[in-house]
C-alpha cells in the first residue's frame, strides 16, 4: 500500500520539478509579446492556420488488430508466471490461444490490413 | 560596436541573468540563411567556428545571413527572426543590406577566418547583452499576417470576414497566413490540382445553403465537396509549407505541400526565389557578365562562369586555346565533385544519417579548399573510401529505392537523367573530354537510389579527371565580341546541362535564353511527391538536387 | 536517493547524446545548454490546446521517472518493489506515447501534427514487441517481480538464455525513447523538430530532460531484463547495473548514426510482419527450453 | 481510512473525467478525458489492492484510447473544436437514459450480494499468480472462447475497414 504513496509521492515531485523550472524562467522573465512570434514556425513562411483538421491516419489497419492483440496480453502476465508450474499443459492452452489469434493476424495480413491505407 | 544585442530580453542584469546569458553565448545555435548548403558550396564550415546548426527558428539563438540575400529571401529570414525566442542575435556573412532583419549585431566577410571572429564578438554581446533595461519589438510589413475567416469542415469556404458556412452553418474560424505570397504564384507543375480543396464560397453556396440552421447531419452532407483521398475516405487537407528555409532540402527552395494526414496530395507554389533569376543580368557589360552569372548560382559558379565565358567566346568566334580549355576542365570537375558531396550531405542530414551529413560536408569544403590539383589528388583515396562506405550502408537501398522514380523518357537532364539509364552529358561531345577519355556514367532505375549511386559514381570519375587535367582553375580571357553577334553554349553543370544564348549590344549583354536543368526538373517536383509519404515525397524532391537559384520564371 | 541516481543518469545519457551527435565530449555541455534554454523565451503558440501543450513535457518525465521506480539498482536499493513491477513498467511507457500524441496535437501546428500521429504509429508497431519480450523474461522467472527477474539470471543473462527476445526488446526499446533510427516523432531533416518543434526556453530543457532521462530508464531495463542487472563479480552490485546501463545507452545512441532514419511504413510493417511472429516464436522457444529443464 | 479515501478520490477524479469527455468540444480532449478517466479506474483498483488489474487497467486504456482517438480524428467533425460545436444531440432522451442508467447501476451496487469482504487480502503476488491458476484450470474454456471472440472481433475489423480500399 505505501509502496503506491512512494510512487505517487515522486509524480507529485516530478511534477513539482518541472514547475519549478517554470518558475526560475519565470524569474528570469516572460516572453515579449511580438508580431508573429507566437504563429507555428514552418520554414520561413506564415503556415495557414489552423491544421487541426480531419487528420488521415493511414495505418488504422494496424491500430485495429493492435487492438485484439493487446487485450490478449492481459492473459499473458499472469499465464507466464504460472507456466512453470503448469509444464506442458499451459504451454498447449497458450499455444491453441495464441493461434487463434495468429489467425486473425493471417487474415488481416492476407486482406491487406498491413499496409498503408 | 553597440554593447548589446539587438534581440535582447527586457530586465535589470541580475546575478540568475547574468548565468544564463553567460550560458547562452557558450551554446550559440544558428539558423542559417539560406542554408547550411550555400555555406558549405562557399567552403565555410560553420561547426569548426563553433556553431550549431538549428533545424527551426525556434531552437536557435543567432539567425545568420550568409551572402547577398533576395527580397523573397530577406521576407522569409524576416519571419524566421519574428519567430526566433530572445535573447537573439543577427549575425551577418558577407550580406549586403539585410532589411526588413534589424541591422546586424556583427557584420562579418564570408571568410572562416571572420567568421570565427564574429562569432566570438558575438558570445561576447550575448554574455554581456542578453538583458536590457529597454528592448523594442521588432516589427515588419512582411511579417504582417492576413486574416481570412474558413470553415473548420470545409477548408474550401473561405471568406474576408467572420460569419457561418454556406455549407453546413457553424461559425468560421479565423485563419492566418503571410500578406499576399506562399499562395498565390502557383507556377510549377501543379496548378491544376491548386484549386482542389480550395473551392471558394460562391462555388459551393449553392445547393447546401438549406444547412444554413445547424442540426445534427450526417457525415454525408457534412463532407460533400471535400476532397477524396487514394484510399476513397474523405478527410480534410491542411496546407503546410516546406520551405524556403526547410532544414531536409536546398536553402531556398520554396515549397508547399497540402497533406493528406502525413501523405503529400498536392504540391503547390514550387517556384524559384523572389527577385532573383536573368531578369537581374539586364544591362551587365560583357567584361562583368561572367562574373555576374556566377553570381546568381552559388551554388555552382564555376559551371555558370564557365558558362558566360564560352557562349561569349562563341559570339566574338574566339577559340579557346588548350590550356584554358583544360583549366576549366579541371575547374569544373572539382567543382562537380564539391556539388555532390554537398548534395550528399544536405540529403544526409534530410535522412536522418548523420555519419554521412558530417562526413559529406567536410570533404565538400576541404576539395574546395584545396588549393591545386595535387592537394585535391591527395584527397581523392579518402573519398573513395567514403564513397564505397556510403553505398554499403544498411538499410540506404531499402530507404531510397523506388522512391521519386521518373520514366525514362522525360526531359531531363544530368545525373538525374544518367540515373534513368540515359547516357545524356554534355561532357561527352563537349570540348576538352575526349583526350581525358570521358565516359558517361549510367545506373538504371531512375529512382532516388539510382540517383544517388550516380552521383557517387561521379564524384570519383569527377576527381580522376581533375588528376588527369593537373589543374583546377584558369585563365579568363575576356573575349572582345561585336554588337550584334549571338553566341550560344551548353555546359555540363553538376546539375544538368545548362545552355546559354546571348547576344551583345553596344554596352551590353543580352541574355536571350538562359535554360538551366533546375527549372527543367522543378517541373517533375509533382510527379516524385505527390500521394507519398512526406518523408518519402521529400526524398523524391531532393533526390533530383534542385538549386532553387537557377530555377527560372 | 532514486531522483539523484535519475538525475546523474540523465545527466550521462545527455553528455553521451552530445558525444555521440556534435562528436565533442564535454562534462559540463548539457550543463550549459541547460542553462541556457532556461534563460530563453518560452514562447507559447496562439490557438493552441493549453492543457495538452503545457502537460506533454512533465508527462514524458513522469512516465520515464516511474518505470525507473519499479527497475532494482541493487539488492533492495529499489523504490518500489511491486508485485507486477514488469508489468508497471509497460504501463509507464505506454504514457510516453500519450505524451507525446499531447505534444503533436497541442501547438497546431502542421509538422507537429504529422510527428505526433506519427508516434502514436510507431507505438502500434513497437508495443507488442516490448510485452511479448518480458512475457517471455516472466516465464523464466515465475514472476513479475523485477528484483527476481534479476535473480532468475544467476546461471545465465537472458540475453544469451532468449537472444531472440533480448534483441526485439532492444530494438523496441529505442523506438520508444524515439532515438535514429527511429526518430520518426522529432526528425529534424523531415519535420524541422515534429514533436518538439513549437517548444522553447525551459518547456524544451523540460522536454529533453524527460527524454534522456527516458534513454536511461529503458537502458537501465534492458539492464534488468536481459543483462543479469546488478550479477557481477568484484564490483558492488549498483556499479554493475550503472555501467551495464551506460553501456547500453551508448550503443543506443551510436547504433544510429550509422543508419538511415526508417520509413514509418516499414517500421509498421516489419514489427508485424517480421518482429511479432519471432516474438511468439520466442515465447514459444522459451517455453520448450523451459519445460526441457524441468 | 486512507484506503476510502484514495478509493474515493479516484472514483470521484474518474467521473470528473468521464463529465470532461462531453463538456469538452474536441475531439482529441474528450478522447484523452476517457483516457485519464479509466487511468483513474485503475488507481481506484490499485487503492482497493487489486494490484494487477489495476496496472492493467492503466496500461491497456492509454494505447486503447489513443487508438479510439485516431479514429474520432478521423471521422469526428472539426476535431480540433474550433468553432466550439455542441456534441450533445437530442438531450431529453439522452438526460432520460442518463439518469436511468446511473439509478441502474447504482441498484446493482447496493442490491447485488457481494459476499462477505475479505478480511485479509492475498498478497499482491499471489494474486497475479491465482489469477494465472483460475485462467489455465477452472476458467480455461472461457479463456479459449476469448481467444475466438477476439478472432471474430479482429476479422469482423478487418472486413468492414478495409474491403473500402477495392
Amino acid at each position: 500500500m505505501q509502496q503506491y504513496a512512494i510512487l505517487l509521492g515522486m509524480v507529485m515531485a516530478t511534477v513539482g520539478l518541472v514547475v519549478s523550472l517554470g518558475a526560475v524562467a519565470r524569474a528570469i522573465g516572460r516572453a515579449r509579446e511580438e508580431k508573429a512570434k507566437d504563429v507555428p514556425a514552418t520554414s520561413g513562411e506564415l503556415s495557414p492556420e489552423p491544421v487541426w483538421v480531419r487528420y488521415h491516419v493511414r495505418y488504422y489497419g494496424y491500430a485495429l488488430l493492435f487492438l485484439a492483440f493487446d487485450m490478449e496480453m492481459a492473459f499473458m502476465y499472469p499465464w507466464a508466471v504460472v507456466f512453470k508450474e503448469l509444464g506442458l499443459v499451459a504451454l498447449l492452452d497458450m499455444g491453441v490461444f495464441l493461434m487463434v489469434l495468429f489467425l486473425g493476424l493471417l487474415y488481416g495480413w492476407s486482406q491487406g490490413a498491413l499496409g498503408r491505407q | 560596436m553597440k554593447g548589446s544585442l539587438s534581440g535582447a530580453r527586457e530586465g535589470r542584469p541580475s546575478a540568475l541573468r547574468r548565468l544564463v546569458a553567460k550560458a547562452s553565448a557558450d551554446d550559440l545555435c544558428a539558423f542559417v540563411v539560406p542554408g547550411p548548403d550555400v555555406a558549405r558550396a562557399r567552403g565555410i564550415d560553420l561547426g569548426a567556428a563553433g556553431l550549431g546548426v538549428a533545424a527551426t527558428p525556434r531552437h536557435a539563438g543567432v539567425i545568420l545571413l550568409l551572402g547577398e540575400l533576395p527580397a523573397g529571401l530577406k521576407k522569409a529570414a524576416a519571419v524566421a527572426y519574428a519567430q526566433m525566442p530572445r535573447p537573439r542575435a543577427v549575425l551577418a556573412v558577407g550580406a549586403g543590406d539585410i532589411s526588413p532583419l534589424p541591422g546586424p549585431d556583427v557584420s562579418v566577410a564570408a571568410t572562416q577566418a571572420d567568421l570565427a571572429a564574429g562569432v566570438d564578438e558575438l558570445r561576447r554581446l550575448f554574455a554581456a547583452g542578453a538583458f536590457v533595461e529597454e528592448t523594442t519589438a521588432f516589427y515588419a510589413d512582411e511579417i504582417e499576417t492576413e486574416t481570412t475567416y474558413a470553415c473548420p469542415m470545409h477548408p474550401g469556404v473561405t471568406s474576408g470576414g467572420p460569419g457561418s458556412c454556406p455549407r453546413c452553418g457553424m461559425d468560421l474560424v479565423p485563419r492566418e497566413s503571410t500578406g499576399g505570397s506562399g499562395h498565390e504564384g502557383h507556377h510549377g507543375a501543379h496548378d491544376s490540382h491548386a484549386g482542389m480543396g480550395h473551392g471558394s464560397v460562391d462555388e459551393d453556396a449553392g445547393g447546401h445553403g438549406d444547412h444554413g440552421d445547424m442540426g445534427f447531419m450526417s457525415m454525408v452532407e457534412m463532407t460533400q465537396g471535400t476532397p477524396r483521398s487514394s484510399d476513397g475516405l474523405q478527410m480534410e487537407w491542411a496546407d503546410a509549407p516546406f520551405g524556403p528555409l526547410f532544414p531536409g532540402l536546398p536553402g531556398g527552395l520554396a515549397m508547399s505541400f497540402t497533406l493528406d494526414g502525413d501523405t503529400v496530395a498536392v504540391v503547390k507554389a514550387m517556384r524559384g526565389i523572389d527577385g532573383w533569376g536573368p531578369e537581374s543580368l539586364d544591362d551587365v557589360t560583357a567584361r562583368e557578365f561572367p562574373e555576374r552569372l556566377a553570381f546568381l548560382s552559388p551554388l555552382s559558379p564555376i559551371a555558370y562562369r564557365v558558362l558566360a565565358l564560352r557562349a561569349l567566346g562563341v559570339a566574338a568566334g574566339a577559340e579557346t586555346d588548350e590550356e584554358t580549355l583544360l583549366g576549366q576542365v579541371g575547374a569544373l570537375e572539382r567543382e562537380r565533385a564539391a556539388s555532390h558531396l554537398g548534395w550528399l550531405s544536405g540529403f544526409g542530414r534530410l535522412l536522418g544519417y548523420s555519419w554521412l551529413g558530417e562526413n559529406a560536408g567536410r570533404l565538400q569544403v576541404a576539395l574546395l579548399r584545396a588549393a591545386d590539383a595535387g592537394e585535391v589528388g591527395r584527397l581523392e583515396p579518402e573519398v573513395g573510401k567514403f564513397v564505397r562506405r556510403v553505398i554499403r550502408t544498411p538499410l540506404l537501398a531499402r530507404r531510397l529505392e523506388g522512391i521519386g522514380t521518373l520514366p525514362g523518357d522525360a526531359e531531363i537532364s544530368g545525373p538525374v537523367a544518367r540515373a534513368s539509364g540515359l547516357a545524356r552529358d554534355a561532357r561527352a561531345q563537349g570540348t576538352g573530354y575526349r583526350h581525358l577519355g570521358f565516359e558517361p556514367v549510367v545506373r538504371d532505375g531512375g529512382d532516388a537510389f539510382a540517383r544517388l549511386r550516380v552521383r557517387l559514381a561521379e564524384i570519383e570519375q569527377s576527381l580522376g579527371l581533375v588528376r588527369r587535367a593537373g589543374v583546377v582553375s584558369f585563365t579568363e580571357v575576356k573575349p572582345a565580341a561585336n554588337a550584334g553577334d549571338v553566341g550560344v553554349a551548353t555546359v555540363e553543370t553538376p546539375r544538368g546541362a545548362a545552355t546559354l544564348r546571348v547576344t551583345l549590344r553596344e554596352d551590353a549583354v543580352e541574355v536571350l535564353e538562359l535554360r538551366t536543368p533546375s527549372s527543367v526538373h522543378q517541373g517533375f517536383v509533382g510527379a516524385v511527391a505527390e500521394q507519398r509519404e512526406v518523408a518519402d515525397a521529400l526524398v523524391g524532391v531532393a533526390s533530383l538536387d534542385i538549386s532553387p537559384w537557377e530555377v527560372t520564371g | 536517493m532514486i531522483f539523484l541516481v535519475l538525475a546523474a543518469g540523465a545527466y550521462f545519457v545527455a553528455v553521451l547524446e552530445r558525444w555521440a551527435t556534435k562528436g565533442r565530449f564535454s562534462l559540463k555541455g548539457p550543463v550549459v545548454s541547460g542553462l541556457a534554454l532556461l534563460g530563453r523565451e518560452s514562447l507559447v503558440p496562439r490557438k493552441l490546446d493549453r492543457i495538452f501543450f503545457e502537460a506533454a513535457p512533465p508527462l514524458v518525465l513522469v512516465s520515464a521517472v516511474l518505470a525507473a521506480a519499479v527497475l532494482p539498482l541493487a539488492p533492495g536499493l529499489v523504490v518500489a518493489d511491486l508485485a507486477t513491477g514488469a508489468l508497471f513498467v509497460n504501463a509507464a511507457l505506454a504514457y510516453v506515447m500519450v505524451a507525446l500524441l499531447m505534444a503533436g496535437w497541442g501547438p497546431d501546428g502542421a509538422y507537429a501534427m504529422v510527428a505526433g500521429f506519427r508516434f502514436l504509429g510507431q507505438l502500434v508497431a513497437y508495443s507488442m514487441l516490448i510485452v511479448m519480450p518480458i512475457t517471455a523474461v516472466a516465464m523464466r522467472a515465475e514472476s513479475l517481480v523485477t528484483t527476481v527477474v534479476v535473480t532468475s539470471q544467476a546461471t545465465l543473462w537472458n540475453a544469451a538464455y532468449q537472444p531472440l527476445g533480448f534483441v526485439l526488446y532492444f530494438l523496441a526499446a529505442m523506438a520508444v525513447a524515439f532515438l535514429p533510427p527511429f526518430d520518426l516523432p522529432v526528425a529534424p531533416g523531415e519535420l524541422a523538430g515534429g514533436v518538439e518543434a513549437e517548444y522553447t526556453g525551459w518547456r524544451l530543457a523540460a522536454m529533453r530532460l524527460g527524454r534522456a532521462t527516458l534513454v536511461f530508464t529503458l537502458a537501465l531495463s534492458v539492464t534488468v531484463f536481459y543483462l543479469g542487472g546488478w550479477l557481477g563479480p568484484v564490483l558492488p552490485p549498483w556499479a554493475w547495473t550503472v555501467l551495464k546501463t551506460l553501456v547500453v545507452t551508448a550503443v543506443m545512441l551510436w547504433l544510429g548514426r550509422y543508419v538511415p532514419r526508417l520509413r514509418e511504413a516499414d517500421v509498421l510493417a516489419w514489427g508485424w510482419k517480421y518482429g511479432i511472429p519471432l516474438a511468439l516464436l520466442n515465447i514459444f522457444y522459451v517455453g520448450v527450453v523451459l519445460l526441457g529443464a524441468a | 481510512m486512507a484506503q476510502a479515501v484514495f478509493t474515493g478520490s479516484f472514483g470521484v477524479a474518474a467521473i470528473w473525467f468521464g463529465v470532461v469527455v462531453f463538456r469538452t468540444s474536441s475531439m482529441v480532449r474528450s478522447a484523452l478525458a476517457l483516457l485519464f478517466s479509466q487511468a483513474a479506474i485503475g488507481g481506484m483498483f490499485l487503492a482497493m489492492e487489486t494490484e494487477f488489474l489495476g496496472v492493467l487497467q492503466i496500461m491497456m486504456m492509454a494505447t486503447e484510447m489513443a487508438i479510439m482517438a485516431i479514429f474520432m480524428v478521423m471521422y469526428m467533425m472539426d476535431p480540433g473544436g474550433l468553432s466550439e460545436m455542441d456534441m450533445t444531440h437530442q438531450k431529453r432522451a439522452s438526460l432520460a437514459a442518463g439518469v436511468l442508467g446511473a439509478f441502474g447501476a447504482l441498484a446493482v451496487a447496493l442490491l447485488a450480494g457481494w459476499g462477505p469482504v475479505e478480511v485479509q487480502v492475498p498478497a499482491a503476488t499471489a494474486q497475479v499468480h491465482d489469477l494465472g491458476i483460475e485462467i489455465m484450470e477452472r476458467s480455461m474454456l472461457i479463456f479459449e472462447t476469448t481467444g475466438v471472440t477476439i478472432l471474430t472481433a479482429m476479422i469482423a475489423a478487418t472486413a468492414i475497414a478495409i474491403q473500402r480500399r477495392h
